[in-house]
């Protein structure tokens, strides 16, 4: 956990090396990391249970369809016989967790034969790759709009930047992206007759990740934008700014050394969150893309009651999640010498 | 997420004044065929399958990839009005009904190269009907006819030896290689229909335990669906063979060389799964998609576009539309309230303008172009006049109705066509009835516990043109599983189930009829349903697609796809 | 903005009139922030709407927006005398975008109200304590972040139906909303509480017997108020979303109460055929948003005390 | 003459109005010399002090006047001039240690990056330096702290590294804007002790800002006694403490406790608050505080600034060597606030004024 340590106790009797060694950066680095990827056994296990619980309020069965013809009693009965649905919940319970400790997560109810662990093995690479090409662009993009919005408030730059993180904010991006399908591909298309435009969809490691990326960035780009220049706007009224440039340094070292050094902490705060938001996949841009990754088939697993799957996923996320969080309390040690790992 | 709506329209076939060819005349007569390597078709399919073993699909987006890749015993004809020789070239029917005696095409092979034998129908139609896998679509087709497949649901499941007693008592045999018979309980006319469902193939035995990695018990729910998993051992006997299964993303289909047939035209289908009908649309027009659906609120685009209507057809599915009461609610019990609440829909309103003028009235049950339609009762006419004086007579007051709430499904269609009719209901009939709209699974779930007032749109597709698919969903023991035979609890429909079950074992086909009509027209009187419109599918379909024979069985969004075998693409 | 930092610039010799109270302080300092008015302004003209759109439809002003116009189904801004165009089914945009916007507001700033002050708790609490409550309260979040939402909802469906008018039917959705949305607050919140927390007069505070809490608020409020705002008046939009998500699975408002979110989901499907039924809502939630920003902002600069002598 | 500030205006464009923070102010630094600054908060002490290094915010300007610096117009100087001269030339030490430096990097770094932004300092020569900086500071353990952060020193220890910080460059002309303010009382003893003997090693030309009396007393040779934007009172310190002319500067005076005379009078405060500087009042600025107010002070312009002794100047028309006695007498009988009284009794080396 990373809390703040009073100011160090500077032993007179001990010699400064000696108490540099106690204090040693990587060996307390160590033992938190593993300290915290112990912790993540509670988290997993406490999702799990919620889950668990919620999975078996909600109403309707796997087995119940859409519309048409339903399943009948019998073959009901028989499925439930087949996925252990037929046991006492907390028998299913301690069955699925005594199989999670032998990271066997079950089979998928709606895609037969296949084991959780296939599905997502399948489907979060497609996820994860868009996710990351999405925070590879949100981080220039969104902190470096935000620098330059802050840098230049009550300037052209700056309402730029707001308007665009007002609508960006404001336009759910399966709006953003099927305007952005309507411009770059249909009225692309047709304006060139074919020879340039951007596919309006479906998986391929070449132009097919534009779009989808830079819709799942767009809010994400925004709020890091705004979040950055508040927090440089903060930064900027600082006493220590005046002092760097009292001291003669130039603009460029007076931003870097000193503005940003201090405005993107919080900033860093939420890249975390953000960065497991984005590789866990979202519904709607895996679904106007059509990407085949995990957002859309968690969402899948949920209107269709895929137990399994919804365990599985869920438990993936909890471990993203946990250690997106992980990432970002040691980071900020080293961002933030205030902050100390205990 | 859910871009169908409430219905499986799965299917076959339908009758000659409403196949639309796709090419309508000029693709067949001015196009030369494209080279080989332009021989590729492109259609979105919109959901993955759920599984790749045909005798587990139950929808149609399953079946539009289990139909190419497996041939049945007969198919339904292009127009739907009977069968015709698939993978049997003839069929025998004993004189007293209950034995069906398929003579196997000679000569025909496995897309591997083997030849196919009447052990492996025998072994295919066993693995649908092994009561520990739960294929979806075993009752009430297969469990309700074939000799010795009355006990389905008593087999004990965990139980491998009770299971193969079962399999072995069944009334299915191969003779010889190349035929196959079926025994049944009792006479049924429709038994030809059955057999045509996309779950009644053959399969390998061989090549399921060599996936399995050797023999397994009949109760082993698991290792029976491995081959399904992995493209290379799925083997089938139908025109295509899969190439390739990107999961989630697409299917590419490939010709069967082996096809007794010869081998199709189109050297490649991809059906894609693409779910959200804009992405659909847009990838239509940039030339990625051959053939799509029009989203609903799209047509007018369409219509106004100059290329884009020449592109497009409209053709009937069938599938009919309609509101369910939940009788068992009062007053919801009493036929005149029920009439009340049918009579008050403009349907002209509702399809023409809020549906483009694409869906088409129907206040029947049978839908046009199957037998047994019969548009002469109007009892459910549009009569807002009539229909408040029905109220008025059964003496129910706007209060009692006002608590009843209309059980919408969550997507933007059945919102939009619920608000129109709750709004119908509430200016015609003088009352303040609202909307629950809940996601899918909730609304399944509440339906089948009778926890609804009136739910709709709500619907039926074909599984195969024939009437008896279409009654026995109103049987009072339908009630928990699909809600319409509860009517019959509330005291409604009295003496449907004994009428309809004569009239499916009756072998002479035109008392059948006589006897269908009398139960719709029962439907209709008694406002069982309130029925709204016939479903009509609006396709844009590629000019250079030709070849295609659509039917009003196809699978959603894949014109033609029961004869692509057929199909080619012209020079463009 | 500007006025900002003017304040900021003067602040080391103006001197107060007279000792004013730091309330009317920052009323008066946000009072001339132009921006701040602007947004303000558009706030209460939002508000009148809300309240007076019923009126002008009883008046016959305003068209009704739940009559359903089926023969101009889907028409263009201006046409039949629509002046935004209708919806799928027929109804008038106009009407229904002023008659949705007392639900959206109400949503997106309730939600706010719900979640500021469990978000700060929990943060300030992980932040200023430390050490093992820090540990178990981030651990408690990581849960929560995992927290399959759509499940709970899901649940929420089965379990928790309210009927009646719209602001009856919001009680849940302000409840399922603000529960899976204090996450990013809370860590933010104590992210700021670390770094704050040893800063010098924090220190010296806490020597000469001042309550720590009240010290952490006193500075961490205007030290981190930038950050803040910008997650809350973010989190509007993202409300206003929900509440239509929500409302699919069954716990928002019911139609044919429109609501800005319902309304641009709807509008997707005919995203072709008719955009401006998407863009019109999605504007008006990017003025609100605009708005609140702009008060947020003002009232940042408002209320910190290094722009007061 | 090191520096020469010549009729400076610098005035902040606000919504309310135009505030005229600097107004017309003319004074100098001589190599060496160390200048005290004086006056209430709010007076313009600190906007001359950033006029000089061009660090006023927005939307503040230096509108006219002239600053030269060894003959070199500081005005006039491009932005890469001006940022060499920052520093270099002229180093500035803030007011408050605490908010001055920043938390995130460290000491070291910051000193050394003091020496680095100027030609003067290579790298390698600055790094040692910063050690020999800290220990002529009289920080302890210099060589390990250098990689301390902030947060991780006292008060006290920020403001020697503040100091450090502006002694890198060996500047011309150092300004301490109010160096010991923030500090607790036998911490300023320590750092006005520290400042002391460093103004006599380095011999380095100093304006000081402070509101405190006894440090102007104990470090400079002349004072310049600002109010409301303006110099009010200028001369050599010992005249200026013994026979001070302005009213304001006697009221500055008379409310600091003097550790070396036998306390019989009460302490004077000075009434009412400095005046809106959007609208400052006519005639003499002072005169709505003015114990010995008359009325031409209300209704003539400004008196200028006249000699009133040799190397004294006063902006005056009464000057206290004309004030009759008894309203000297009323003057130091007016009230002391109770809380005043005790504050000052409890900080031997208190501040004027009410701040």
């Amino acid at each position: 956990m990373a809390v703040i340590a009073g100011r160090p106790k500077r032993g007179a009797l001990l010699p400064v090396g000696l108490t540099r060694l106690t204090e040693s950066r990587a060996g307390s680095l160590a033992f938190y990391v593993v300290r915290r990827v112990l912790w993540m056994i509670p988290v997993v296990f406490f999702v799990i249970v919620i889950t668990f619980v919620l999975m078996h309020s909600a109403q309707g069965s796997p087995w119940d369809k859409a519309g048409g013809r339903q399943l009948s009693d019998v073959v009901i009965r028989n499925l439930n016989e087949k996925y252990g649905l037929n046991k006492p919940v907390f028998e299913q319970f301690f069955l699925y967790i005594w199989n999670v400790l032998h990271f066997d997560f079950g089979l998928s109810y709606q895609y037969q034969g296949k084991t959780v662990v296939e599905l997502i093995g399948g489907g979060w690479p497609y996820t994860a790759t868009i996710g990351v090409l999405a925070f590879l662009l949100i981080v220039p993009v969104g902190v470096g709009l935000g620098i330059l919005a802050a840098l230049r408030q009550n300037t052209r730059v700056d309402y730029a930047t707001m308007g665009f993180a007002t609508f960006a904010a404001s336009f759910p991006n399966f709006v953003i992206g099927a305007l952005m399908v309507v411009f770059f591909s249909v009225l692309m298309y047709k304006w060139t007759g074919g020879d340039f435009f951007l596919p309006a969809g479906g998986w391929g490691v070449d132009d097919h990740l534009i779009m989808p990326a830079v819709t799942l960035a767009l809010l994400p780009i925004a709020y890091t934008a705004r979040l950055t220049r508040a927090s440089t706007l903060e930064t900027i009224r600082q006493d220590y700014i005046r002092t760097a440039w009292a001291k003669g340094l130039p603009e460029r070292l007076v931003v870097i050394r000193h503005v940003l050094k201090n405005s993107l902490i919080p900033v860093v705060t939420t890249l975390g969150p953000t960065f497991a938001f984005l590789v866990t996949g979202s519904v709607i841009v895996e679904t106007v893309f059509t990407i085949p990754g995990i957002g859309r088939a968690f969402v899948v697993a949920v209107t269709s009651r895929d137990y399994p799957m919804i365990l599985g996923t869920t438990v993936l996320f909890s471990v993203v999640i946990a250690v997106a969080n992980l990432v970002v309390d040691v980071l900020y040690v080293f961002i933030d010498p205030r902050v100390r790992l205990s | 997420m859910h871009l169908r709506m409430g219905i499986r329209a799965l299917t076959l076939a339908m009758v000659g004044a409403f196949v639309v060819s796709a090419c309508g005349g000029t693709n067949e007569t001015s196009g030369n065929k494209a080279p080989a390597d332009k021989q590729v078709l492109n259609v979105n399919d919109g959901t993955e399958p759920n599984s790749y073993d045909p005798t587990q699909q139950t929808y149609t987006y399953e079946a539009g990839i289990g139909r190419e890749v497996f041939e049945t015993l007969l198919k339904p004809n292009a127009q739907g009005t009977d069968v015709q020789p698939a993978a049997a070239s003839s069929f025998d029917v004993s004189s007293d009904g209950l034995t069906y005696t398929f003579h196997l095409r000679s000569g025909a092979k496995w897309s591997d190269g083997q030849p196919v034998k009447a052990a492996d129908w025998v072994y295919g139609y066993q693995h649908l009907l092994n009561p520990a896998l739960a294929a979806g679509y075993v009752d009430p087709f297969f469990d309700t006819t074939i000799k010795g497949a009355d006990s389905y649901a008593s087999v004990d499941v965990a139980n491998a030896g009770a299971i193969d007693t079962f399999l072995q008592g069944l009334g299915l045999a191969a003779p010889d290689d190349n035929t196959f018979t079926i025994t049944l309980q009792h006479p049924a006319a429709f038994f030809k229909w059955v057999v045509t469902l996309w779950v009644a193939e053959p399969i390998r035995k061989d090549i399921v335990e060599k996936a399995a990695g050797g023999s397994f018990p009949s109760s082993d729910t698991t290792k029976p669906e491995i081959w399904a998993q992995k493209a290379e051992t799925i083997i089938g006997q139908g025109p295509f063979k899969i190439q390739e299964i990107a999961p989630k993303d697409h299917v590419t289909l490939v010709p069967n060389p082996n096809y007794w047939g010869g081998a199709p035209s189109l050297q490649k289908i991809t059906e894609w799964f693409i779910e959200d009908a804009n992405t659909a649309y847009a990838k239509y027009q940039t030339g990625d998609l051959d053939a799509i659906t029009v989203p609903l609120a799209n047509v007018d685009t369409v219509r106004s576009d100059p290329k884009l209507s020449k592109e497009a057809k409209v053709y009937p599915k069938l599938t009919t539309f309609w509101m369910t009461f939940n009788a068992m609610k009062s007053p919801l019990n009493n036929p005149d309230v029920r009439m009340a609440f049918a009579k008050s829909i403009d349907r002209d309103k509702l399809n023409k303008q809020v549906q483009h003028d694409i869906q088409q009235t129907i206040l029947s049950f049978i839908p046009k172009g199957m037998a047994g339609y019969d548009d002469s009762n109007k009892a459910q006419a549009f009569d807002a006049a009539a229909a408040k004086a029905l109220l008025q007579k059964a003496g129910v007051t706007a209060d009692q109705l006002n608590k009843f709430k209309l059980l919408t499904r969550n997507t933007t269609r059945s919102k939009t066509l619920n608000g129109f009719i709750v709004d119908q209901w509430n200016t015609n009939l003088g009352l303040n009835m609202q909307l629950d709209v809940i996601d899918s699974k909730t609304v399944t779930s509440r339906i089948r516990k009778s926890n609804f007032d009136i739910y709709g749109p709500d619907g039926w597709g074909a599984d195969y043109p024939d009437q008896q698919d279409w009654f026995d969903i109103f049987f009072t023991n339908s009630c928990g599983s699909l809600n319409w035979g509860c009517v019959q609890k509330a005291g409604g429909l009295k003496g449907y189930d004994e009428l309809v079950q004569k009239a499916d074992t009756e072998l002479d086909q035109n008392q059948r009829n006589a006897d269908y009509k009398t139960a719709q027209d029962q439907l209709i009187n008694e406002a069982v349903v309130a029925f709204l419109f016939q479903d009509y599918e609006y396709n844009l379909i590629k000019p250079y697609v030709a070849g295609l024979t659509i039917t009003a069985g196809d699978d959603q969004s894949l014109p033609g796809n029961f004869f692509w075998h057929d199909a080619y693409i012209t020079q463009h | 903005m500007a006025v900002a930092t003017v304040e900021q610039a003067v602040r080391d010799w103006e001197v107060a009139e007279e000792q004013v109270g730091l309330w009317q302080d920052a009323w008066v300092r946000f009072r001339r922030n132009r921006l701040a008015v602007f947004g303000a302004g558009l706030v209460l003209f939002l508000i009148v709407v809300a309240v007076a759109s019923p009126l002008l439809v009883n008046l016959g002003i305003l068209k009704n927006p739940f009559t359903q116009h089926v023969d101009s189904i889907q028409t263009a801004p201006g046409v039949n005398g629509f002046a935004l165009g209708t919806d799928i089914l027929g109804r008038d945009t106009l009407s229904r975008l002023m008659i949705g916007s007392a639900v959206s507001l109400t949503v997106g700033l309730l939600v706010q109200g719900i979640i500021f002050p469990i978000g700060l708790t929990i943060g300030l609490t992980a932040g200023y304590f430390g050490g093992r409550v820090d540990n178990l309260l981030m651990r408690f979040t990581d849960i929560w972040y995992a927290f399959p939402d759509l499940l709970f909802v899901l649940v929420v469906v089965s379990v928790w139906h309210l009927d009646g008018p719209w602001f009856i039917q919001l009680i849940p959705i302000f409840g399922a909303i603000a529960l899976v949305n204090w996450v990013n607050l809370a860590r933010l919140v104590r992210g700021q509480v670390l770094s704050i927390k040893e800063k010098e007069y924090i220190e010296a505070a806490r020597s000469s017997g001042s309550t720590p809490v009240k010290l952490i608020l006193k500075h961490l409020l205007p030290n981190s108020l930038g950050p803040i705002i910008v997650t809350l008046t973010f989190g509007i939009p993202q409300a206003i979303f929900l509440e239509a998500v929500l409302s699919f699975l069954g716990v928002g408002i019911r139609p044919p109460q429109p609501t800005w979110g319902q309304m641009v989901y709807d509008g997707y499907e005919a995203i072709y055929a008719n955009p401006t039924a998407v863009v019109f809502p999605a504007l008006a939630i990017g003025f609100t948003l605009l708005s609140f920003t702009f008060i947020g902002d003002g009232l940042r600069d408002a209320l910190d005390p290094r722009m007061r002598r | 003459m090191l520096l020469q500030v010549e009729d400076l205006h610098t005035q902040f464009f606000t919504s309310r109005g135009v505030v005229r923070a600097v107004d017309g102010v003319t004074f100098h630094v001589d190599a060496g010399e160390t200048l005290g600054v004086v006056g209430e908060s709010g007076c313009g002490k600190t906007i001359t002090a950033l006029s000089i290094l061009r660090l006023i915010p927005d939307p503040g300007r230096i509108t006219s006047g002239r600053i030269l610096f060894r003959g070199r117009d500081v005005t006039k100087m491009t932005d890469e001039e001006i940022r060499d001269f920052r520093g270099n030339d002229v180093a500035m030490i803030f007011q408050d240690p605490m908010t001055s430096l920043n938390p995130v990097t460290r000491i070291g770094s910051q000193i050394e990056e003091a020496m680095t932004a100027h030609e003067r300092f290579t790298e390698t020569v600055a790094r040692p330096r910063v050690i020999e900086l800290l220990k002529r500071v009289r920080v302890p353990a210099a060589e390990s702290r250098v990689k301390d952060y902030p947060h991780q020193f006292s008060g006290g220890m920020r403001q020697r590294a503040m100091i450090a910080m502006g002694l890198s460059n060996e500047p011309d002309l150092l300004i301490a804007d109010e160096p010991t303010t923030a500090l607790d009382v036998t911490v300023q003893a320590e750092i006005i002790q520290l400042m002391k003997q460093l103004n006599r090693e380095l011999g380095a030309a100093m304006m000081l800002i402070t509101h405190n009396m006894a440090l102007v007393a104990s470090l400079c040779q002349r004072i310049i006694v600002m109010y409301a934007g303006r110099i009010v009172e200028e001369g050599p310190v010992e005249q200026i403490f013994n026979s001070p002319q302005h009213p304001y500067t006697w009221s500055l005076l008379r409310s600091v406790p003097r550790v070396d005379e036998a306390r019989k009078d009460r302490l004077v405060s000075i009434r009412g608050m400095p005046p809106d500087l959007t609208q400052p009042p006519p005639g003499c600025k002072f005169h709505p505080r003015c114990p010995f107010v008359i009325d031409k002070c209300r209704v003539d312009p400004e008196p200028r600034l006249e000699e009133v002794a040799a190397g004294q100047v006063a902006r005056c028309w009464v000057l206290m060597r004309n004030a009759r006695e008894e309203s000297v007498e009323a003057a130091k009988q007016s009230a002391l606030s109770r809380e005043a009284a005790e504050k000052l009794k409890e900080a031997p080396a208190a501040e004027v004024g009410g701040g």
